[in-house]
């Protein structure tokens, strides 16, 4: 049922573009494929980022056999017309033209692919380390062959000369938090730079999911990163399924949904801990955390598992759903979300720490291509639950949450009004009877022909996409997992260096509520 | 400051009484399968360890041995034969030697 | 017994090394020749300064001459006797430490024969019987100290650094000149002994007047904010033994001839004089150590430190000054003798500084702060006597940097004395100020050690730095004296207030020093400490750790682990602390002095701009040489175009000029 | 007290001998590291969950510490990726001995990721574990018991446990 609203179909703009891809018309699949030839590729990149909406949402390349030539695939997001755009260009030599250079939030990805495929933009520019350690060597496990000189690392930014130098922090750190390694550069006083080594976490799950059924994948997807369980297994389901031709039965849907939301709840619960714990607001923390244990069980209760693993399956939804417990304990539940909030919302010691802490401006959001909650804060209404809406949905207008002032306190109230919106949804989605429910496979197993899908899904950190190839064994050749944490933490930095007080840094760092291993995946 | 603290008196204790007195929430958590020998037939044992996704459950001769500890309790066996796997129900899993997570249940189910 | 042969001896000494240097100096033999004849040339200087600071005044002696110069008159005054000991120690120093300093070559030849002329010309200065002597030693010492420091005058920054001494010093030079003939004028002589004898002549306005010029003059060489530009320039471009002597002495001669005026010649003034030259002192030594912590470069950091503690002496006499204004002759006397002491403490332990900084830059091809570090490994025996050296100049007990600061600001705490309120807290201001400027002293010399001597090397030059064949022997011997006017503060402190009794005719002594070596600041009713036995109390109280380690160490097994670094793969020296990076938090408080003006370049791999290296860099604006020297500069040219038209080559205007020249002579001469 | 079983003496020797040590040494006091390996940050949720007012492990005299010098619990999750190893060895290292480790979380244990170019797929061949905790993720109550397992307030139970039943399925 992941059909988008009718009457969009024909909107001119759209046509306008797609003509230049040679398409007429669009039809009403949320997904449009194109081919750009990689001679015109960035012409075709310049049209489609001056289209209104539209934003790069991930770059990623498949290897058809490990020698060959390479497909390299950009997705848009074309929020205004409510589609994606995939479009592919086959690349035979060693480079392709730079996209940073016109979309700079392409950079991360342009890095990856020179890391895993060993093919690069044409500008000779530097690339960057992104999930191998500085000594993985050409035999190094990849998705494709080894680049021919190892990338650039991040350069050690303090020269001997400049008047700076790096406090290094991690990547063992606090208690309870996931290994990260921070390179603070400050200047003794204030903070001049900060970035971030993620390959201490790098599981290489895309290089393991190769020739894997997708049943067996969503088994690591969902445990790439556990506090997106929902919604990156929503994602990959959703694009073995449109592979695979599979429609998930609504009850399934309605299913999923809750599930999401419920999701997106105990999320946003974490972060107000977390955000209370790093202003070192005890008795707030306390009572947030208070929230998110009862959240989690409730999660148990309903789903039968507290982190909501298991959900999602190929083709529906698994679990079996308890409404009645679902019913009893939410309110309650939520209702000790909404005390803590509004009393925390009432104490000027924490808001003072929040306001204009943290700041990214939504030009900066925009150029980074930042998804979620952190965009949704600097101004940015992206939500693909309204603008790429799959059933249930398109069914239950979502009134987007939006703050403009980038800081973390607009994250804060962000969080806090999606968490209401939930609870609204989880009501009326939950009326329409959801369940567990598994659409059987059409023609499933060998003999079919190999295909491809896209899937996507608003997890609690933002768009979380995945895209899929499978042969005629219905075996992934290529799955490419994009949880939203890979596109939000490459505006951690900006909002850090708007700073220059280190003790903001964890205020920042909760108010992101970002996972290293959705990154590090 | 004084108003957090009124609150935090407010709210009151829900702090569990584990390990002095079983908790209640533990009846909501995923738990590993328990297994009925008298129904396991080497074809039902080859069936549950090829559906199991974490490698918990390994065929050796007429035994079946199941690795408490690789179990994620995700739920596929007991899905996938209803009546040969049921609920443990135990949470109080913790050992001090590996050895005492790997169990061998036998084959006594008649094979067909 | 009568000091002035002694000291003939040293001239000697020093005339002939000067003579060996020149014709064989391009042997190593040679210099090691004329480097031993100069050390004893500087032993000899100092028995005679110690025993002219004994003995008292010596009578004047009349040494021949000529028609040009009047006769030329010596005399060994107790003043005087500090100094000439202080250059002694400084010449044994140097010579000790030359010969493996300098490569042998005609240059070196040339340059260690300036070197001994300079001694010479300084000893000269302090000697001097007469006014006219005085300034042609003083002019003398001058251009040689010029040459000195153009050891290597090819380079560009060197021939500025020279200029920038020379220049100054000859505007001071005039200031100096009319100093003395004011007072000559006034007195009808030239003999420094009538002319203090006649003081009483020299009415009140010329009495103020001849001092202030004698102020800003000789605060030129001392280097009194805002006239000690010279110093950061012409410091860093002379060799290491060269700057120390610059450091040691030069700057100390400044502060000879402001005592010589402020004590000797013009002892009574008004009040303000005094206060006056107390602030300039105090504001100079906190602009000194402020400047000091914005420095990389170890020669300019202790360049401005030596400017530091020339205003923390010029503060003592200042305070001094104004408490003879006052009546309080026994804290006049006290200070006086403070301020002396801290110049030798000074001239021993600056003069060390510079001779290691010196072997830091042969051993490293750097003074670059940010390009050294972990010294301490590679160079042990540097880094300990550097250590004690910084002990005394971060005035910590129990050095003798602690000795006379402390005395100075027991002098200044006693303002109260004065009776007036106003001054009272005027002077306990300049100490507040002084105490600022402890502060950051300890903290400029925290840095100035840790930097380059603790931690990881940050450059491979600092990781391969070796002592091997580097001089010790010099540096050595100025650590020794340190502990020394440490340890022995109580004798020497002692014997210093019997010999400046024939300046102030006050006796110090019981008051001082009423025994088992306890120093009383010249009121026995105020405080006291004992030099001696706080350093046997400190050793013992550094004994008390060692001690319970030794206590409380584990019997059983025990493991040793590397610090604890979060688990990164290794530590990079770009991860400690650098010199600026030490010293942000003072950029940052003392903003309004130092503008600084910061770049931030990031040279981005990336278009989105939030990774790849970043270059900071954070300049202080140079205030002075910008809003001060560069008008001044610029009006001199602006004046020199004007004039230019009067040199017309003719040579009958020239006649002309001449003839007016002579009739407004003779006219002034006739009203 | 624990009942004879197939699992031979020597095994239990080693459990009951730990037991010992651990009360002996860390009483009612003891301070946990935790160290991440390539956990999905859940097993990271559930163990800051141990310190909310629900679980509060404080009252059993348990402590979080950062510090690993002042650690005396090493509470390990994730499959240990390869290229962190260096840094978990450090830490191990900077604890003091005596020291407990405890694999947390079904990836510790092996049960998630096999080993291969990026994980050991456990943590069993790079420390010495004196306690495994199953489950994905363990939830704060099982983390609970295994610490409790840790110092030897709890038997260790799950010997007797065979996980088999015999009758009617519950």
């Amino acid at each position: 049922m992941t059909a988008t609203q009718p009457g969009l179909a024909d909107e001119p703009r759209l046509r306008d573009l797609l003509s230049v891809f040679g398409q007429d018309g669009a039809g009403d699949e949320p997904v449009i494929t194109v081919s750009a030839p990689v001679a015109d590729l960035s012409a075709a990149v310049r049209r489609i980022a001056a289209h209104p909406g539209a934003r790069l949402a991930d770059v990623f390349v498949a290897t058809h056999e490990t020698d060959g030539p390479v497909t390299l695939r950009l997705i848009w997001g074309l929020d205004a017309d409510r589609r994606y755009l995939v479009s592919e260009s086959l690349i035979e030599g060693e480079t392709y033209p730079s996209l940073s250079d016109i979309v700079p939030g392409a950079f991360t990805e342009e890095c990856e692919i020179y890391e895993q495929f060993g093919i690069r933009p044409a500008n000779g520019r530097p690339l960057n380390r992104v999930a191998l350690p500085p000594w993985a060597g050409p035999d190094w496990p990849r998705l494709g062959r080894a680049p021919t000189e190892p990338p650039k690392d991040v350069h050690a930014p303090h020269h001997v000369g400049g008047h700076a130098f790096e406090f290094p922090f991690g990547p063992v750190r606090q208690v309870a938090v996931e290994s990260l390694y921070y390179g603070l550069v400050t200047s003794g006083e204030e903070l001049v730079d900060l970035y971030l080594f993620t390959w201490h976490k790098h599981r290489g799950v895309e290089w393991r999911l190769r020739g894997m059924t997708p049943g067996d994948a969503l088994f690591y997807v969902e445990r790439t990163e556990g506090l997106g369980a929902v919604g990156n297994s929503w994602a990959f389901a959703a694009a073995a399924e449109a592979a695979l031709g599979l429609e998930p039965p609504p009850q399934a849907m309605a299913a999923r949904a809750i599930a999401l939301e419920l999701e997106r709840l105990y999320n946003h619960a974490a972060a107000t801990a977390a955000l209370c714990q790093s202003t070192g607001l005890v008795i707030g923390q306390a009572a947030a955390e208070i929230a998110l244990e009862r959240l989690l069980r409730l999660n148990a209760a309903v789903f039968g598992h507290r982190y909501l693993f298991g959900v999602v399956d190929i083709g529906g939804a698994r679990a079996d759903l308890d409404a009645a417990a679902l019913r009893g304990d939410l309110p309650a539940a939520y209702g000790e979300l909404e005390r803590a909030a509004e009393a925390l919302l009432s104490t000027n010691s924490f808001l003072d720490r929040l306001e204009a802490t943290g700041i990214l401006a939504e030009e900066a959001a925009r150029r980074l291509g930042l998804v979620g909650p952190v965009a949704r804060a600097t101004g940015l209404a992206a939500d693909t639950r309204a603008d790429h809406p799959a059933w249930p949905y398109g069914e239950f207008p979502l009134a987007v949450a939006v703050a403009d002032a980038g800081d973390v306190l607009a994250r804060f109230r962000v969080m806090l009004t999606e968490a209401a919106e939930s609870v609204r949804l989880i009501g009326e989605i939950g009326r329409t009877g959801a369940g567990p429910g598994l659409a059987l496979p059409p023609g499933a197993g060998p003999g079919q022909a190999a295909s491809s899908g896209l899937g996507w899904a608003e997890s609690s950190r933002g768009e979380s996409l995945a895209w899929v190839a499978l042969d005629d064994t219905g075996r992934i050749t290529r799955a490419r997992l994009r949880p939203a944490a890979v596109r939000n933490w490459r505006g951690f930095d900006d909002a850090c260096r708007s700073q220059n007080v280190f003790t903001d840094i964890p205020i920042i760092e909760a108010s992101f509520w970002l996972t290293v291993a959705g990154t590090a995946r | 400051m004084p108003l957090w603290t009124l609150r935090g008196l407010r709210r009151g204790i829900v702090t569990t009484r584990y390990p002095a007195r079983p908790d209640p929430s533990a009846a909501l958590l995923p738990t590993p399968p328990v297994f009925r020998p008298d129904v396991l037939t080497p074809g039902l044992a080859d069936r549950l360890v090829a559906v199991c996704p974490s490698r918990a459950l390994a065929r050796d001769g007429d035994l079946l041995v199941f690795d408490v500890g690789a179990c994620t309790a995700c739920g596929r066996c007991r899905a996938e034969a209803p009546h040969a796997a049921g609920d443990s129900g135990e949470f109080e899993l913790a050992a001090t030697v590996r050895e005492h997570l790997v169990k061998q249940i036998p084959l006594g189910g008649r094979s067909a | 017994m009568n000091p002035l042969p002694v000291v003939a001896g040293a001239a000697a000494a020093w005339g002939l090394a000067t003579l060996i240097a020149l014709t064989c100096g391009s042997t190593r033999a040679g210099i090691r020749a004329s480097c031993a004849v100069s050390g004893l040339g500087g032993a000899a200087a100092l028995a005679g300064g110690v025993s002219a600071l004994i003995s008292g005044n010596s009578r004047v002696v009349s040494a021949g001459g000529s028609v040009v110069v009047g006769t030329l008159q010596l005399q060994a005054t107790s003043l005087a006797g500090v100094f000439v000991a202080l250059l002694g120690l400084i010449a044994v120093a140097t010579a000790l430490y030359a010969p493996r300093y300098h490569e042998p070559g005609h240059a070196t030849g040339l340059y260690l024969g300036v070197f001994n002329l300079a001694v010479l010309a300084s000893l000269a200065v302090l000697v001097a019987g007469n006014v006219v002597t005085f300034l042609v030693a003083w002019e003398t010492m001058a251009l040689l100290c010029y040459l000195l420091i153009l050891r290597r005058p090819r380079q560009r920054e060197v021939a500025a650094g020279a200029f920038w001494f020379l220049a100054l010093s000859e505007v001071g030079f005039v200031a100096i000149v009319a100093a003395f003939v004011i007072l000559a004028a006034k007195t009808h002589t030239m003999q420094l002994d009538l002319i203090a004898a006649r003081a009483h002549l020299v009415s009140g306005d010329w009495r103020v007047t001849a001092y202030l010029l004698a102020l800003t003059g000789f605060g030129f060489k001392a280097g009194l904010v805002p006239l000690h530009v010279w110093l950061p320039e012409a410091h860093p471009v002379a060799p290491a033994d060269g700057s120390a002597f610059l450091s040691g002495l030069i700057t100390k001669l400044g502060v000879y001839g402001i005592a010589l005026f402020g004590f000797v010649l013009l002892p009574d003034g008004p009040a303000w004089r005094g206060i006056l030259t107390m602030g300039v002192g105090a504001v100079t030594a906190a602009i000194g150590i402020l400047y000091a912590l914005g420095e990389r470069d170890i020669k300019r950091f202790l360049a401005f430190s030596t400017i530091e503690n020339i205003g923390i002496i010029v503060t003592a006499f200042g305070a001094a000054m104004t408490f003879l204004a006052y009546g309080q002759r026994l804290l006049w006397a006290f200070l006086l003798l403070a301020g002396l002491y801290h110049v030798a403490n000074h001239g021993s332990y600056k003069t060390l500084m510079f001779q290691e900084a010196g072997v830091i830059e042969h051993a490293t091809g750097t003074r670059d702060m940010d390009r050294l570090g972990g010294l301490a490994h590679r160079m042990p025996r540097s880094s300990v006597i550097t250590f004690l050296g910084t002990l005394g100049i971060a005035a910590l007990p129990p050095l003798n940097g602690f000795v006379s600061e402390w005395l100075i600001f027991q002098g200044l705490f006693q303002g109260f004395r004065t009776g007036s309120h106003l001054v009272a807290i005027l002077i306990v201001l300049a100490a507040g100020t002084l105490g600022l400027t402890g502060g950051l002293a300890i903290y400029a010399f925290v840095r100035g050690y840790g930097i380059p001597f603790l931690g990881m090397p940050r450059t491979r030059q600092a990781a391969a730095a070796s002592e091997a064949r580097q001089p010790q022997a010099g540096p050595a011997l100025l650590a020794v004296a340190c502990v020394a006017l440490a340890v022995g503060a109580p004798v020497m402190l002692a014997g210093l207030a019997r010999a400046m009794r024939t300046i102030t005719g006050v006796t110090l002594r019981p008051v001082l020093l009423p025994g088992n070596l306890t120093v009383i600041p010249a009121h026995t009713n105020f405080a006291g400490f004992s030099p001696t036995w706080l350093t046997v109390f400190l050793l013992a109280v550094c004994a008390v750790p060692a001690l319970i380690y030794l206590a409380g160490r584990p019997r059983g097994a025990s493991r040793i682990e590397p610090v604890w670094d979060g688990g990164i793969i290794a530590f990079k020296p770009r991860m400690q602390y650098s010199a600026m990076t030490f010293s942000a938090p003072t950029r940052v408080m003392f903003d309004a002095l130092y503008r600084p003006s910061v770049s931030v370049l990031r040279a981005s791999d990336d278009p989105a701009g939030s990774s790849g290296p970043v270059h900071y860099e954070s300049e202080a604006t140079p205030i002075f040489e910008r809003y001060l020297y560069r008008p001044v500069v610029r009006a001199f040219e602006w004046l020199a175009d004007v004039v230019r038209p009067i040199q017309s080559g003719d040579v009958n205007l020239y006649l002309f000029y001449v003839f007016a020249a002579v009739l407004v002579a003779y006219l002034v001469a006739a009203l | 007290m624990m009942s004879q079983d197939a699992t031979g003496p020597a095994i239990q020797e080693t459990s009951e001998e730990l037991q010992r040590t651990v009360t002996r040494m860390f009483g009612r006091s003891l301070h946990i590291r935790t160290l991440d390996t390539g956990s999905c940050a859940s097993c990271e949720q559930e163990i800051r969950l141990l310190a909310a007012p629900h679980y509060d492990l404080h009252r059993l005299g348990f402590f979080f510490t950062p510090a690993p010098r002042h650690a005396d619990l090493l509470m390990v999750t994730g499959p240990m990726v390869q290229v962190f190893e260096t840094a978990a060895r450090k830490t191990y290292d900077a604890i003091p001995d005596p020291k407990i480790v405890v694999a947390t979380g079904a990836c510790a244990l092996g049960g998630v990721y096999q080993p291969d170019p990026f994980t050991r797929g456990g943590i069993g061949s790079s420390f010495p574990v004196d306690v495994w905790i199953p489950g994905c993720p363990p939830s704060p109550l099982a983390l609970l018991q295994g610490l409790l397992v840790a110092v030897g307030r709890l038997a260790d139970k799950v010997k007797d446990l065979d996980f088999a039943l015999n009758g009617t399925p519950t």
